[in-house]
Parts: C-alpha cells; structure tokens; sequence
C-alpha cells in the first residue's frame, strides 16, 4: 500500500522541478512547459488528498477531482493563451528569449 | 481490489502490444541489405539538393486550428462526466448543459464569423 | 474443453493450477490473443483491400501468388522486411524509429476494450469510449513526431497537415460518442453493448452513428479524406522519409485502424456482438460482431474506391462548419428529448431494457428528433446551395454580357448622356 | 520503515521515476521538442499516477487533453517560433539562484509533508478503500446546484473568452479586419 505521504513527496519533487524550470529557462516556450509540470504536481496533490482523505464516494465527496478538472480547463486556457501571446511576440520581436521582451521594463 | 486487474491488464497489453511491431523491425535489422551512401542518405526533396534549415517558418494557421480543437477538448472532457450521470438528473441539469454547449457554441461563432476556420 | 473457451481460470483451476498463478496465465493468454488477432487480420485486410478495389476499378488485383493472390500479403511482408531500412541524414535517430512503433501500437491498443462476445473482453473497463479516445488521439503524436524527425521540409509539412486534420475530426468524433454514453449511462464498452439489447443506437439515434462514421474515416485518413497520403497524386505525406519495415508499420497500422473503427461502429452503435442465439452460446457473439463489422468496413472500403478527394480547405470546413455545428445541435435535442422521455415515463422499465416493444416509445421520439434535424438540414443546405447557384449563374451571365458586348460601358455612358 | 514489494509499490515507482525523470528532462534539454517530448513522458506518468489512485477517468483526460492536444499545440509553438529551439545557453543569469531557491523550497515542502500530519505517524495516515463509478457521482456533482454548476458554467466562459482572446492575438497582421 503506498501511503498518502509519498504522493506528496512525488508531487514536491515534480512542482520543484517545474518551479525550476519557470525560474530559470530563457525560452518563454519552456517556462510554459514548466507551468505545466507545476500544474500536475498540484494534481497529483488534490487527487491524492481526495483518495485518502474523502474517499466514501458519491457526489458529496468529489472536491478532488472536481477541482482537477478546472485546472485541466485552467491549464488548457494557460497554454492557449501564452502560446498565442509567445507567438505575436516572436512576430514583431523574432525573439522568445524571456529577458529580452522588456517593453514595460526600466 | 477490482482496478489492478483492470488496470493490470492494460499494463501488460501496453508491456506486451509494442513488441509485436517491433518484432519485424528486429528481423529487418538482420537480413536486410546495408549498402549507405551519401546520396542514398540525402534528403528526398524533388531531386534537387535541400535549401536551408528544415524549419521553414509555418503558418499560424495549424496553431489556431490545435487551439480551437484543445478548447473543444477540454469541454467535451467536461460534457463526459455531465452525459454519463444524466439519465439520473433532472431537467436542471440539461438546463446546465445548454447553457454550456451554448457558450462553447459561441466561441465557434466568433472564430467562424473571423474567418479563423478558413484555410489560407 | 468447452468450458475453458468461456472461462479459462476456472478451466484451469480444475487442472490443478493455484488461482493466483491461473489467473495471470488467463490475463496472459488473453493479452496475447488480443494482440496477435489484429495482427494476423492485417495480412488479410490488405489482401480484402486490394482486391475489392481492384474489382470496383474493373482490374483482377493481386493473383500470382497462392491461390486467387492470397499470398500477396505475405510476399509484401517478406518483401518489406529485406528491403534496405534508409535513415536520412540530419534525422532525430531515437523519435526516427518510435514513431511507427507508435504508430502501430496505438491501433493495437485500442483493441484492449473491444468486446468480442458477452464474455471476451481484453478488459471492461469502466471507462472504455475514454480509453479508445485517448489512445487514438497518440496516433496523431506518432504522426507529428515522424514527420518532425525525418528532417525533410515536404514530410513536416505533410504531418502538419494530417495532424491538423486529425486533431479536427476528432471533435466531431468524440461528440458523436457522446449521445450512446448519456442514453446507457455508462462508458464501459460491454455496458454500451448490454445497453442496445431492446434497440440498437444506430435506429435511435442514426444522426450519431452517421457522424462518428463519417469522422472516424476522417481520423484514419481513408478517401475522401486521404490528404495526408494522396498517393495518385503526390510521393506521400509525412512518411516521405520511411522505407523498409518502418514504412510497413505505418500502412499495416492504417489497414488495421480502419477495421477497428468498422468494429468500434458496430460495438457503439449496432449491438456489437447482439444477436440471436448469444445468451445461450455466448462465443456466437464472435460471429455476429464479425458480420457487422464486415460489412462497415466494406462501406469504408467501397468509399475510398468509388469517392473523389476533398481540398484540405474544404476538408477543414466540412468539419468545423458543418459536422461540429451539428454534433452541437444534435446533443442538445436528443437531450431535451431524452430527458422528455424520462419526465413522460417512457423510458422502459429495469426489468424490460431488453424488452424490443418496451424500447418503442423512447426510440421513436428519439428516431423522430434526429429525423427532423437531419430534414433541417437538408431543407438548410437546399436553400444555400440555390442561392450559390443563382450567385454562380448571376456572375456567368455578367461575364457573358461582358463578352458579348466589349462596349457595354460605352454603350450605357451613351444611354445617360442621351437621356 | 519497511517497504513492500506489492504490484502496487512496484507500479507506482515505475511510474514516479517516469514522471520524475521526465521532469527533469523538461528543464534541462536544450533542444524544446525534446523537451516537449520528456513532458509527454512525464505527463505519461502522472496519468498512470491517477490509475494507481482509483481516478481512471482522470487518467484518461490526462493522456486525451495534455498529451493529444496541449503537447501537440505547445509542438506547433515551438515550430512557429522557429530559430529558437537551440538555444546557446539553457538557463539565465539566476539559473544557479534558482537552483538554489528550488531545492531549499523542496526541503521545505519535504519537512513540511512527512513530518507534521500526513506522515509516516502522522494522524491523517488514512488507508485508502476501495471506490467505485466515480465518474459518474463526478457528473452528478458538476451540475448540481448546491455544489459546482456555476464553476462549470464559468469554465465555459473562461474556455470561450480563451479561445476568443487567443485568435485576436495569435492572428496574422494582415488578416485583421
């Protein structure tokens, strides 16, 4: 039986890993993937509070995976939205180096 | 626990599944011919020797298109879970799903009346 | 020996052998059978495929090797396999040779959830149609990264374009399995099955079933979709860069997916293995499920040889504006229906699901909605299509007054300055 | 602390290591459609991780929506952005910062997981029973009225306003009306 806390230390592990790569990738398109991963580890997390903790089933029971489902939508509305603002960037800019697209910056 | 036995199989059909195409590509490593040259290993491209990088810049296009269908996915992933407990819902519920089907509909008009669904 | 074909564990369980390990030595056999009977039928599918178009093009087809060119498949097999296997230089070696590994495999895969008879199943799972989906959906990754790898301008832009259309069609696709799912209120592929044995989806809900039809040949790229090989008319797609055995897993994964969505048609909407006789002998499901799906496929198969192809822009607006629209319009009418039936009693008793008199209410009204739509629909497109025509004719009679008289202009310019 | 070797520890130390390495793969591959691929690896196996906790209609939206359709937009990005896949250098300036950073908020996070409540004695060491249709009381749930049929309408607004704001921006100069 694997316990509720190796879940978590999994999903600590891979939201470190991501966290990494949105801290340190230059190419916007790789600090995207890291949200990505940031995203599952927070998965991983809710699914796995929800097997342990509220597992009696029926609908009252559901948060976990209710709230796994809207990040889905909140990861697929991420990923539309960044990827298109990386894309309009990349055509005035020819560039999706991070620390180059400085326009608000001073 | 039912869902090792489930799931325990689709483990071995995957563990097992790619061997059997693979199992030809490994005879054809054995018997067939090896006889490499530069032109043979070229790019097929007309004949003529290939221009510059392979990533020639393309379209927005296709990304809009992937676009469009991600967000169609997510609702329908969403209209599964919606679909499977209807028939014990009440007509709130297809109410509910109206309303979604309504707004997703939506989004596809302006993409349609934007001319984001034609092929240029 | 009967006994074991329906149930082996216990079958062995008898012989001696310890439950744990009788078990898994079923999982075993099964996974086994599962895998290999795709495998086998892909020989004979290219041999049923060239044939039956070589019949409708008016030509013999393959008949030099083995009796009536039974054999073709096998000498093509054997032919692949010695042939010279070429990686183009510059190419992605590692994603190069999984893709058509993956290609096949995600074909193969699908055939986990099929279910062959009340009792053979690769497995029930309890989300099956999901399952089907998401495997599928890895062909158009396979896809993606063959054509990517190969390093070649022609086969990346092939694979955008096929992914593009896969990716499209797949809408359509999963909506269409949408409706089945709300009416059996379940997604196991035995439960789908259980769900038809008063009445068969494809006769209460026909607009469905024609629309995963039409989108599943999409998603496998057959004619009239076939844009992602065109093989009259361009090298190839993707696949631009593959040779040898690598280039036979991406065909063989072809001919087998259309086969698998012939049988995924007949298990979502005609009954799958129902039939007379299957209760008391459950392996006749085979048959039936054979039937079925045989001649489903023949329809694929007499498509692509008899339908013209499509330009990949009207290709792109069938889908989105027309088949999504209405997939959309269709479920919400059949769920105000449904749930109609339901509010008016209609819907048949838990004791009488199988019962075909009971099923009559509901799949009346349901028939009758999707009638109406699909009448809609035609009326609809009539109306576009006259005024297109009339728009067309309109022009054509403009440019030939413009032929005819060359000083129309002039002529006109003369009338205003007259008057 | 004894471990053992079940089918079910051994599943899920195949599938963590695929979704670890995969991570790691993510962050530290120069060439992005690798990268691209190593996040369908991990996100292979974070599917296989929602299987092992009985959410398999979780598992399955994961391989459909991340891996058929985010994975291959985000491939379609990389390709449209085209000269910017290898990049000489992998991290920024603060790449060691970062690093630094991170596994300090891992330690943290690893503290803060198995010692207090959740632990190996913690009093929240529930053992997990077995479940069954969960998909469905998941529908019944989404559009009921006390619970979550305004998120789940708000989700469509949200997709919809997504799909609306990432065609006005993703579109070619010369299309725009």
């Amino acid at each position: 039986m694997v316990s509720l806390w190796v879940y978590l230390v999994l999903a600590a592990a891979l939201f470190s890993i991501g966290a990494f790569g949105v801290l340190a990738r230059r190419n916007a398109i790789a600090i995207l993937m890291g949200v990505e991963l940031m995203l599952n580890a927070v998965n991983i997390n809710l699914v796995a509070f929800w097997r342990f903790v509220r597992p009696d089933g029926g609908s009252e029971n559901m948060f976990g995976q209710v709230f796994t489902v809207f990040v889905f939508v909140v990861a697929a509305a991420e990923v539309a939205v960044g990827l298109a603002i990386i894309i309009s960037v990349y055509r005035s800019k020819r560039s999706v180096i991070a620390e180059e697209v400085d326009l608000l910056k001073w | 626990m039912n869902l090792v036995n489930e799931w325990g199989f689709v483990g071995l059909f995957m563990a097992i599944g790619w061997i059997f195409p693979t199992l030809p590509l490994v005879i054809s490593w054995f018997v067939r011919p090896r006889k490499k040259n530069d032109i043979k290993v070229s790019t097929y491209e007309c004949g003529v020797e290939t221009v510059g990088d392979t990533w020639v810049q393309f379209k927005v296009q296709y990304y809009i298109y992937g676009l469009i269908f991600l967000v169609f996915d997510v609702e329908m992933v969403l209209l599964f879970p919606w679909a499977l407990a209807y028939s014990s819902l009440d007509f709130f519920a297809f109410g509910a799903g109206l309303l979604f089907i309504f707004l997703l509909a939506d989004g596809l008009y302006y993409a349609w009346k934007t001319d984001a669904l034609v092929w240029k | 020996m009967v006994g074991c074909i329906s149930d082996l564990s216990a079958c062995l369980i008898d012989a001696g052998i310890g439950p744990g390990l009788a078990g898994f030595l079923e999982t075993l056999v099964g996974t086994l059978i599962v895998t290999l009977l795709p495998l086998t039928l892909v020989i004979i599918l290219v041999w049923i495929e060239r044939k039956y178009s070589a019949r409708v093009q008016d030509r013999v087809g393959p008949n030099r090797v083995g009796p009536f060119g039974l054999l073709q498949p096998a000498a093509d097999a054997v032919k692949m396999i010695t042939k010279e296997d070429i990686t183009p230089a510059g190419a992605d070696r590692i994603v190069y040779n999984i893709a058509p590994i993956l290609s096949a495999l995600s074909v193969i895969l699908i055939w986990a959830v099929i279910p062959f008879s009340p009792v053979h199943i690769g497995v029930d799972l309890s989300i099956g149609v999901l399952y089907f989906f998401a495997v599928g959906s890895v062909g158009a990754l396979a896809v993606m990264l063959g054509g990517w790898s190969s390093n070649n301008k022609y086969a990346l832009l092939g694979a955008f374009r096929v992914v593009a259309q896969l990716i499209s069609y797949e809408v359509p696709n999963i909506l269409a399995a949408l409706m089945p799912v709300m009416i059996a209120g379940t997604l196991s592929m035995q439960g789908l099955v259980h769900a038809q044995a008063g009445m068969w989806f494809a006769i209460s809900l026909p607009l469905s079933a024609l629309l995963f039809f039409i989108s599943s040949i999409a998603e496998v790229g057959r004619t009239p979709f076939d844009l992602l090989e065109a093989e009259s008319e361009i090298v190839a797609g993707f696949n631009i860069e593959y040779s040898g055995m690598k280039f036979g897993l991406f065909m063989a994964g072809e001919f087998l997916h259309v086969l698998t969505i012939a049988i995924l048609t007949a298990v979502i909407f005609f009954g799958g293995w129902l039939g007379p006789g299957v209760q008391e002998v459950p392996a006749l499901g085979w048959l039936w499920l054979a039937i079925k799906s045989t001649i489903l496929y023949l329809l694929a198969l007499h498509m692509r040889s008899t339908l013209p192809r499509v330009r990949i822009d009207q290709l792109m607006s069938f889908n989105w504006k027309f088949l999504v629209p209405l997939s959309l319009v269709n479920i919400i009418v059949v769920a105000f229906l449904f749930k109609l039936v339901q509010e008016l009693g209609l819907t048949p008793a838990a004791d009488e699901t199988t019962n075909i008199i009971a099923n009559l209410p509901q799949t009346f009204i349901l028939l009758l909605g999707n009638l109406a739509i699909i009448g809609g629909v035609l009326v609809y497109l009539r109306g576009l299509g006259r005024e297109q025509r009339l728009a067309n004719e309109m022009a054509a009679a403009v440019d030939e007054d413009v032929e005819h008289h060359p000083h129309h202009d002039e002529e006109v310019a003369a009338a205003a300055v007259a008057d | 602390m004894n471990i053992e070797i079940t089918f079910e520890t051994i599943t899920f130390a195949i599938f963590g290591v695929l979704t670890l390495a995969g991570g790691i793969g993510v962050v530290t591959t120069r060439n992005l459609i690798h990268a691209a691929l190593y996040l369908i690896v991990s996100l292979f196996g974070v599917a296989g991780i929602f299987i092992l906790l009985a959410a398999p209609f979780l598992a399955a939206i994961q391989v459909l929506v991340y891996i058929g359709a985010i994975a291959i937009l985000i491939i379609f990005g990389v390709m449209l952005t085209r000269g910017m896949t290898h990049l000489p250098e992998r991290f920024n300036r603060q790449g060691g910062l970062a690093a630094v950073v991170v596994i300090g908020g891992f330690v943290v996070l690893l503290v803060g997981v198995i010692l207090p409540v959740w632990g190996p004695n913690g009093a929240v060491a529930a053992e997990a029973q077995p479940i069954f249709m969960t998909t469905r009381d998941l529908g019944i749930a989404l559009v009921d009225k006390e619970q979550f049929v305004l998120p789940f309408e708000v989700a469509s607004v949200l997709l919809t306003a997504a799909m609306v704001g990432a065609i006005a921006i993703a579109r070619d100069d010369e299309s725009r009306d």
